[in-house]
């Protein structure tokens, strides 16, 4: 389970938090696959993809 | 590329300053058919008249205030005075070198350059010595010229302006600036190195009024002990000659005198007589008007630089620019945002910003959502190498990202890379603050105020 | 705070250099009771005989480079020669400011400083002054002073180490400089700034050999455009006096004679005889070892700085002190990024790195994977303007993060506070690039390496 952040803040480098609001992704909404639960630019590009269907 | 009289462009750009030639740049490397038009020199005003030209100065005054002071660092040499012949020639080659990269740089990306004063004959065309250029759409960067006020007449030897007063053939003994705008404050910095008697006329309560009030105050201290005398917060009233020089009177009835008046009061929009109005452009007081994307109402024209009301900023007009051209060229493209842009002011000390003043950060977010932090460059080991006085201002949305970035002190105009990663990334103190930063540098002092702002200073008291 | 005998600190820190003293202010800051014991002068190598004077010598020869080469400017001026005890004063006041501002800061915290030489007693206390203080937690910070070779002898007058070339009483006429690392290239610029005739001896095959191959030579094409000679790829073995100086022979039999030899091989960790070993603190070769989080195989010892072998750098050692505080208070530490870490060497022109190597990258990430880009600044105007040369050299993993920045350059130390977000904050290069710089500034080179980086290259060819 990836540690909460203090101050409720998703965790995710500055650019990666720019990238997803310029997507208008919400960060609280993105599942983080980075180390220590942090949100990657490709967590946010799958967020931002349209949902792929399921096989 | 091809180049008759039949050929449609994919861009005409009329002139090929700041903004036109980074739009001709980008489109072209981008596979655009381009047209660049100009009726003086490739590079424009910031190359030749502006930003490069003062900025050679600025570290020529650099040279001379240090030659002056060497003994304070244990260096003998004896200062005997500027040559201002060998300023120029220092100053020419430094443009000369640019311009022709410059010209290298718009003839290897195949761009059509053309020579000649432009005017806009129709949404899709411009007529240049007497042939019509036709493009597909137009980018407008005619750029801007000195302003000067009703009754002051500029006559290029004792009323001058900026233009004038850099290829001046004299250091003047004394000098009045009007205006404690960037252009003013960077022309008296550079002239009281050079030995000028220098008094800057500014009719707001601060010099460089457009800054965060703190770093004003700092720049007022630093000239204070420079020498450099001011007159703030009484507007100008008219200038008569005297047997040899200019005499200045305010609006309160204080007189000063000189042997020049430079009037620095700021730039008007280059945008009369040449065509814009007849082809529908719309105007306000001379800028032409485009939105967020520097599109103006006429669907086929942009424009972009000093010519349209935003900041006029050499590196803006670059981003508005590369803006048109990606917009033209079918790229996704995102709005300029003008507060994120980095401001310097390359005066002796240097001020520089990036975001938001308190005040505006205040009226933005409410005054009991923004803290804000000064970090006393007398802590930092290079500032004090270097001898210089300073400080860096942090202002912050509470518990949020840091929206304004505010410093003084020589050299402190390079620390703006980073305040701009800051600013435009929204970072938190506390992810600044983690990354400890390079001692002994002036950036560490970048480093130690966003200690203090995440609430652990290290080399400064809690 | 008490200071009886009886006392239980909760962190007893001895040596008060830069890690030792930020493991001290961050600790007391967090509410910890704090020891820190300091055997000669709080600050330690960086403040009095480190990074604090070589940069103010460094300053000194800028100025005098300066005053030389004032007409290229257009400013009249005369150099007549170093005043080195006015360069020493001037160097000492900037030393005895900084040292006055971090006494106040450990005296505000309310740390218990205690001078006097200590020695590790217990797994939880270190004696000094013939008494024993306690603490729950011991942190060694004794650091590191100048090495040398076997046969070597240090005398302190015609064969000296960077101690004893920091309060030299003359300009010496000529040096060997062994070591072309970053404290033998530093001692090189400052000297032949002075007017010294300088060779600097080193045994691998470049100048400052832990950069990037490419900063190695720029550096090296610049000291021969200074007239610094070097030696590269040979081994030291021996050296000799002469009737009035040093004469040092390489292993190849090559000869090279000077007034003084400067050795400047390395620093080596203080551990020895100070109960390290007998309190079964686990070392190799002089270095204490830790882990990631600073941690000795002693639970109760922690081991920072120089002391440790990581990066031998003021800031490192700052980062460490503070991380070993944050998790004594019981806060969440991250391990620091080594890699991430700014360096800078503060010679004319300076070199400043911070990531990987271009080597480096391809060891981890697969040489096909890996792509460099090089920005000159003669494109940059006020590298121009400051006639500086030099390149920004970005290395990028493939469609991916900047995982390396190199630069040459006066004044290119500023530059690595950007650089450093931008290495740890793993940003793409057209994220950068989207952020147009301040023209002109050094920094907007930064901004335009991006852009090329990004296939955007603005002021630079395709
Ligand atoms: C003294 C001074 C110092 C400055 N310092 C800085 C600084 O340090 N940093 C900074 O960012 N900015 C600085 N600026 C501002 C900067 O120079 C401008 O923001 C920038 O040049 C604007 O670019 P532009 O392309 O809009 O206009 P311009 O550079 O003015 O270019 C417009 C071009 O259009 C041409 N033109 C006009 N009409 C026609 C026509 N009819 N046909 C053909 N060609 C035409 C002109 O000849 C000119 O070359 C400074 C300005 C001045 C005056
Ligand atoms: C010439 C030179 C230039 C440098 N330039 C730079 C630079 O520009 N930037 C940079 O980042 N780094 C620079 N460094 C390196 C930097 O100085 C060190 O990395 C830093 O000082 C290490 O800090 P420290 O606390 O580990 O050790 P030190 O600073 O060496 O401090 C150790 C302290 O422990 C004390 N001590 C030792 N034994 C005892 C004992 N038994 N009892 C009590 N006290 C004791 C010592 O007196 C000393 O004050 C430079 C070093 C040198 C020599």
């Amino acid at each position: 389970v990836p540690e909460q952040p203090a101050a409720g803040r998703p965790l995710a480098k500055p650019p990666v938090r720019k990238l997803a609001k310029e997507l208008g992704i919400d960060l609280a909404t993105v599942v983080p696959t980075g180390p220590n639960g942090v949100v990657t630019r490709e967590d946010i590009r799958a967020a931002a993809a349209p949902p792929a269907r399921l096989p | 590329m091809a180049n008759d009289a039949s050929t449609v462009y994919d861009l005409v750009i009329l002139g090929g300053g700041s903004g036109g030639y980074a739009a001709a740049l980008r489109g072209a490397q981008l596979g655009l058919d381009v047209a660049l038009i100009e009726k003086n020199k490739l590079g424009g005003t910031c190359l030749h008249n502006g930003c490069i030209p003062t900025k050679a100065l600025l570290h020529a005054g650099e040279i001379a205030d240090q030659a002056r002071e060497s003994e304070q660092f244990g260096v003998k040499a004896t200062f005997e005075g500027i040559d201002i012949a060998a300023v120029h020639k220092y100053k020419d080659d430094v443009i000369s070198g640019l311009y022709k990269g410059l010209q290298g740089l718009v003839a290897s990306r195949k761009v059509t350059y053309i020579e000649g004063e432009g005017r806009l004959s129709s949404p899709t065309s411009v007529d240049v010595n007497g042939q019509r250029i036709q493009g597909r759409h137009v980018v407008l960067a005619t750029g801007s010229v000195p302003r000067s006020l009703p009754g002051l007449t500029i006559d290029g030897n004792r009323i001058i302006s900026s233009d004038h007063a850099l290829t001046l053939d004299r250091v003047p003994k004394s000098a009045i600036v009007l205006g404690g705008g960037v252009i003013g404050v960077e022309f008296a910095s550079a002239w009281k190195s050079f030995g000028t008697d220098v008094t800057i006329v500014e009719g707001l309560p601060h010099l460089v009024p457009v800054e965060d009030e703190n770093s004003s105050k700092l720049l007022e201290r630093a000239f204070r002990k420079r020498g450099i005398k001011f007159n703030l917060g009484t507007f100008f009233q008219s200038a008569e000659y005297t047997a040899d020089g200019v005499k200045v009177t305010l609006a309160d009835g204080k007189t000063f005198e000189a042997e020049v008046l430079l009037v620095a009061i700021g730039r008007g929009p280059v945008s009369q007589n040449l065509g814009y109005e007849e082809q529908g452009v719309a105007m306000d007081r001379g800028y032409v008007l485009v939105d967020e994307y520097m599109r103006t109402n006429v669907p086929t024209i942009s424009a972009v630089g000093d010519l349209v009301p935003t900041l006029q900023l050499a590196h803006v007009g670059f981003a508005e620019g590369i803006l048109v051209a990606e917009r033209l060229a079918g790229l996704k493209v995102v709005p300029i945002d003008y507060d994120g842009v980095p401001r310097v002011t390359y005066c002796h000390p240097e001020v520089a910003s990036v975001g938001v003043t308190e005040a505006k950060a205040k009226e933005l977010y409410g005054a009991d959502k923004v803290v804000s932090l000064k970090y006393n460059l007398a802590g930092n080991g290079k500032s004090k190498i270097l001898k210089t006085a300073g400080e860096i201002k942090l202002v912050q949305v509470r518990d949020g990202a840091v929206v304004g970035v505010h410093m003084v002190g020589d050299r402190m105009g390079e620390q703006v890379g980073e305040a701009q990663l800051i600013y435009n990334w929204e970072a938190l103190p506390a992810e600044v603050a983690q990354l400890i930063h390079a001692h002994p540098t002036q950036n560490e002092a970048m480093g130690e105020a966003h200690l203090a702002l995440a609430g652990k200073p290290l080399h400064s008291h809690d």
